[in-house]
């Protein structure tokens, strides 16, 4: 009896351990809803020092109010803390170190705080465990990064904890399961309480509490991208890489990332690609945030499915009307999830395309420059050719490589980059600024996005060059001066040279590809402006505020 | 506020005069005309110091390209060296 | 559902390509061109570089037969903004115009680099609106993204017709203006919904402060603009008794 | 209050004008035995617009200035005292149509004028921008005080240095190399804009001799028919051939393509 007693105690200290912690916040819970007013004493008297807690940081979706609480508790009592997240990207994120109430972070992306946390680091006093992507991040949610507690943010709860996350579901799914089911804690915050819910998104009984949030929680549009804005060169970029990849490999599969340079491309596609006869045969299936500037392509008929990161504000409607289209539950709304898309963005789409801030010459990619700590993301899940790929299709197996029978395909790994960024700044350079950044701010490796044997095509306002032809790395370099136009890099292409790797398809110009450079205007746009957009949408896409000019 | 000078010999003339964009933030106004005398020349104003070599560089280009006689005026608000040389294309087409 | 390529966006297009667009075919015959080559002597100075028209497209052309001015002020050239050189054009331009004349106005107003030159012409421009509109139609068009501020907003509520599209806006003291000087909380110009509620084309037309509104279409803006011209001149915009029953409607209680 | 100060010195046997609101002073009287219908802009505290009362040009000014201009009798002219801060800066002023309220001030000054009632205007503070456009740009003829307060432009300096990202050492070096910017009542002059300069030692208090000084100027420009001018006009005064060459040239060049 003893012994089994002690047996018990042994391999049930979780579950104890979490039954102990949920009796000490007893006092704010009625059934399963929290008190708002009394959360940051529940989070203090919840949370141990050193604890590892998941605070939901997306992309998009923000658990805000439980950040700002968390923010505010007593560090004498919460101190040392382990936060785990996708993206570290509020200001009161970056507080929690300030105040010594977090010590360690593992996260994906930083965007706007990257500034500040790499002060942080210069300051010790952040740790960073390693910078992921947002697969490797949970990947080790379910390895060796298990949130003690998560906070994570819900649109609607009923009484039972069952949680609405609507549109945008993003990674709520993968944060809880691998909370709840270590006997970790989940508190989500609710933009409100309701008899009953639209669908269920979460279970209640992975649910531990809800707390009805003091204002509906912070979300950005980042992937509407206003059709005014998008120049001549991003078109002309458009064109060339429709017709020098995208018709040249029939890519039916898809990741657009975040940018002005992808959105040319969807907004040409009825009016370019239309008149290449391509409908049908390419850019038929995507995983892509439900991106405003597909709305044309859509509507014209191109586009057969599309699975979703996360949601986009103002597009809650259309998508609810093009269930066809979208991925969306009983109840119209869209589902997303962002570990689901990650994970069919990396093994079932054959392409991915996305800008970045520097280029070697090696086409080694990174958006990370001196003093800044922004992270990954998704990007380099999608933009490496993943080796555990079995299934076969027209493009992938259009770059095959191999013989005697083993040959295998590939993934089309695009980089889209005008060959300067304003103010003459070079996008391709000798050098990485990452290269120089192992060791400091964190990294242990340098960080690149998108190794450079991963990536095999280059398209920018020069032409296309196909690296994953060239039969060396000379030719490599060579094919990628070619296109560099007079970037350092770019500097030392040699005439002759490039009229050889033109010859065997290593390189092309626009006149090569039948593009031409004049007919590169925004009357190709098939919106011009967000109203353009909400036209085409029948009126469903309600584009944010800040985005409108009526 | 850069102003910058190249010239070349030779070339075939352009037969009409060609303007277009504008001085406007990443953009800029190109005004293509044919030439007074003999060969090509480029006079550019813009609002960004520091970058003469890449404009030279990106002119060269555009001239060992189009060999054409022709006086053309730039005037620049921060275009990057693509916007500069798609509206140099732009403008010779018009102007041919 | 009109997708952008089967129309004629007036936004998309150049000062120079609305008035050939807008004129009868064939008919526009441009003054003082760019390779005129009559730019600002002042920007230089202040470390802006000039453009070779001012920023403004002038001309003569036909409208329905008749002999009009043609002015568009280029919205790309520091925000429209009218200085000396753009400035006379315009003036000199409605001066001289027999039949009428029409104003393609995305104009922030007075050009600040050359404050004082600007206030004269555009005192200037007022004048010859006034003087021209008395025998022959003067008509103003604002559907570009800049809008018509400042002080070429006191000239535009001056013509016989002012034509709007819902991009247009229509105002003395721009959004950022306004927040800059009375504060955020008087008006916090990133509210866009709020800026063209406040003085967009439907507002203005609905208020009578324009009188048309068109699409963003160069073709219905040609339409309308020769029905424009038809049109007698606008007297209740600026009715004194009509002014006044309106801003005590937008008084404080 | 320097405009209320200025046109009850200048008017003589001056008799208020019933039904304008207080921060419209309009007064009828006489100078030199001819009629004259003088009009200030002045602050008042608990005007109905609250963005309009420290003396701004708002919604009420505009409309009163306009009915002042048309109302007066038929003998009268115009004599606008200037001392504008600027317009009312207010969402409730943009919605209701400022720009209105500038337009039919401008309106009936130069339709009073076209019909041939001299408009003069003495600046004696702050003329700035869309205020001066509408009350003052439009007289036939224009004096000023040749005092340091007097300013002339189309932003206040601090406003500058904020719209233009500069500092306001820079906006001063700007406007001391390009005359365009200057705010002094000198440089405005050299354009040829201004018909006359008084020399007064307070403006705040004039002394008889300067009011007679100001009286006489303007009873002569009236004897010479000098306030019925159009703006354009002042490109034909002396200082102008130099100073706004420019202007003359694309005129010139506009009237040879014509």
């Amino acid at each position: 009896m003893m012994a089994m007693l002690a047996l018990e105690g042994r391999w049930n200290t979780r579950a104890a351990g979490k039954a102990q912690r949920l009796a000490s916040i007893a006092f704010a819970l009625t059934g399963k809803v929290l008190d708002g007013e009394r959360i940051v004493e529940v989070l203090e008297r919840l949370i141990r020092p050193g604890d590892r807690v998941c605070l939901e940081g997306n992309n998009q979706k923000q658990a805000d109010f439980l950040s700002r609480n968390l923010a505010a508790v007593d560090p004498e009592r919460v101190h040392d803390m382990h936060l785990v997240l996708s993206v570290l990207g509020r200001p009161e994120h970056v507080d929690l170190f300030e105040r010594g109430i977090a010590r360690k972070v593992d996260f994906s992306f930083s965007g706007p705080q990257s500034l500040r946390l790499a002060q942080l680091v210069e300051d010790g006093r952040v740790e960073i465990g390693a910078i992921h992507t947002y697969l490797e991040l949970f990947g080790r949610y379910f390895i060796d990064l298990t949130p003690n507690v998560a906070l994570v943010a819900a649109d609607a709860a009923d009484a039972a904890g069952n949680l609405y996350t609507g549109a945008n579901t993003e990674e709520t799914p993968a944060i809880v399961e691998a909370t709840a089911f270590r006997n970790g804690i989940v508190i989500a915050q609710v933009n409100e309480t309701t008899g009953e819910l639209p669908r269920v998104d979460i279970p209640g009984s992975w649910v531990d509490a809800v707390v009805v949030a003091d204002r509906p929680y912070a979300i950005e549009p980042l992937f509407t991208r206003d059709p005014a804005e998008i120049d001549d060169v991003a078109i002309l970029m458009a064109m060339l890489a429709i017709r020098g990849v995208y018709e040249s490999h029939r890519v039916r599969r898809l990741n657009h990332g975040i940018g002005f340079d992808t959105a040319a491309i969807e907004l040409i596609l009825p009016t370019f690609g239309e008149s290449l006869g391509l409908r049908g045969e390419i850019c038929t299936h995507w995983a892509l945030n439900p991106h405003p500037t597909l709305i044309p392509a859509i509507e014209s008929g191109w586009v057969e499915s599309i699975h979703s990161f996360g949601g986009e504000l103002g597009m809650e409607r259309y998508i609810a009307a093009r269930s066809d289209v979208f991925f969306t539950g009983p109840d119209g709304s869209l589902r997303s999830n962002r570990a689901f898309a990650q994970m069919a963005g990396l093994y079932a789409t054959d392409l991915f395309i996305g800008s970045t801030l520097q280029l070697d010459r090696d086409a080694n990619s990174s958006t990370a420059t001196r003093g800044r700590i922004a992270g990954f993301g998704g990007a380099p899940n999608m933009g490496s050719d993943p080796h555990g790929r079995r299934h076969a299709s027209d493009a992938w197996l259009a770059l095959a490589r191999g013989d005697d029978g083993i040959a295998r395909g590939r993934k089309l790994v695009v980089q889209l980059v005008e060959t300067f960024r304003a103010s003459g700044v070079p996008t391709i350079v000798e050098r990485l600024d990452a290269a120089g950044m192992v060791g400091k701010a964190g990294f242990a490796i340098a960080p690149v996005m998108i190794y450079g044997d991963d990536v095999t095509h280059v398209v920018t306002e020069e032409g296309v060059a196909y690296l994953y032809r060239a039969e060396n790395v000379d030719d490599r370099r060579a094919a990628l001066a070619a296109i560099a136009g007079v970037t350092p890099v770019g500097m030392e292409r040699r005439q002759e040279r490039t009229a050889a790797l033109r010859a065997v398809g290593v390189v092309a110009y626009p006149q090569d590809l039948g593009v031409r450079r004049g007919d590169a205007r925004r009357s190709l746009l098939a919106a011009s402006s967000m109203a353009d957009l909400v036209r085409w949408s029948d009126d469903l896409y309600d584009p944010p505020a800040r985005f409108r000019s009526w | 506020m850069q102003r910058i000078v190249l010239e070349r010999a030779g070339g075939t003339p352009v037969t009409k005069r060609a303007h277009l964009g504008a001085v406007a933030s990443g953009n800029l106004e190109v005004l293509c005309e044919p030439p007074a005398g003999d060969g090509a020349t480029i006079v550019v104003s813009t609002s960004v110091d520091g970058y003469e070599p890449v404009w030279r560089a990106t002119l060269e280009r555009f001239l060992e390209q189009h060999f054409i006689a022709a006086a053309i005026e730039i005037n620049d608000f921060g275009a990057t060296p693509a916007m500069v040389s798609l509206r140099l294309e732009q403008a010779l087409e018009l102007a041919r | 559902m009109t997708p952008a390529t089967l129309r004629r966006s007036y936004v998309e297009s150049t000062p120079r390509e609305r008035i050939v667009a807008l004129a009868d075919p064939g008919t526009f015959r441009e003054i003082l061109d760019p390779f005129a080559r009559c730019s600002s002597p002042y920007l230089a100075e202040q470390g802006v570089v000039a453009q070779r028209d001012d920023g403004v497209v002038i001309g003569r052309a036909l409208l329905e037969g008749r002999d009009v001015g043609a002015i568009a002020v280029d919205g790309r050239f520091l925000g429209g903004s009218i200085g000396e050189i753009g400035g006379a054009k315009i003036a000199r331009v409605l001066e001289r115009a027999r039949d009428g004349a029409f104003l393609l106005l995305d104009t922030g107003g007075i050009r600040l680099q050359e404050a004082n030159l600007g206030l004269l012409a555009i005192a200037e421009i007022c004048d010859a609106i006034v003087a021209l509109r008395e025998r022959a139609p003067v008509v103003a068009v604002i559907a570009g993204r800049v809008g018509c501020y400042g002080g070429m907003s006191i000239a535009a509520a001056l013509c016989s017709q002012i034509v709007m599209s819902p991009v247009g806006r229509f105002g003395l003291n721009g959004p950022e203006v306004i927040e800059q000087e009375a504060g955020i909380e008087e008006f916090d110009a990133r509210d866009r919904p709020a800026t063209w509620r406040a003085t967009g084309g439907l507002r203005r037309v609905a208020q009578g402060h324009a009188d048309i509104l068109v699409e963003d279409d160069l073709d219905d803006i040609a339409r309308t603009l020769r029905e424009a011209f038809r049109a007698t001149r606008n007297r209740e915009r600026l009715s004194l008794a009509r002014l006044r029953d309106r801003f005590a409607e937008s008084a404080p209680a | 209050m320097k405009g209320a100060i200025w046109a009850q010195a200048l008017l003589e046997n001056a008799r208020a004008v019933p039904g304008f609101p207080p921060s419209v002073i309009v007064l009828d009287g006489t100078i030199a035995h001819l009629a004259y219908r003088a009009i200030s802009i002045l602050p008042n505290a608990s005007a109905r617009f609250p963005r309009a009362r420290n003396g701004e040009f708002g919604l009420d000014e505009g409309l009163a200035v306009a009915e002042a201009v048309r109302g007066a009798s038929g003998d009268s002219a115009i004599l606008s005292i200037v001392d504008v801060p600027g317009q009312a800066f207010g969402r409730r002023e943009e919605a209701a149509g400022l720009h209105l309220s500038l337009a039919v001030a401008v309106e009936s000054y130069v339709e009073e004028r076209r019909r041939g009632r001299p408009i003069f205007a003495l600046i004696v503070g702050k003329a700035i921008s869309g205020a001066f456009l509408a009350h003052g740009m439009q007289a036939g003829w224009i004096g000023a005080l040749s005092d340091g307060d007097v300013e002339i432009h189309v932003m206040p300096a601090a406003s500058v240095a904020r719209v233009t990202r500069s500092t306001d050492d820079e906006v001063a070096r700007i406007a001391s190399v390009v005359p365009a910017t200057a705010r002094d009542v000198a440089t405005f002059a050299a354009f040829g804009a201004l018909d006359a300069l008084f020399d007064v030692i307070d403006s705040r208090a004039p002394a008889p001799a300067e009011i007679e000084q100001v009286r006489a100027a303007i009873d002569q420009a009236r004897r010479e028919g000098l306030g019925t001018r159009a703006p354009a006009d002042r490109l034909r005064r002396p200082p102008a051939a130099a100073r706004r060459a420019l202007a003359l040239d694309v005129r010139r060049r506009i009237d040879e393509a014509w």
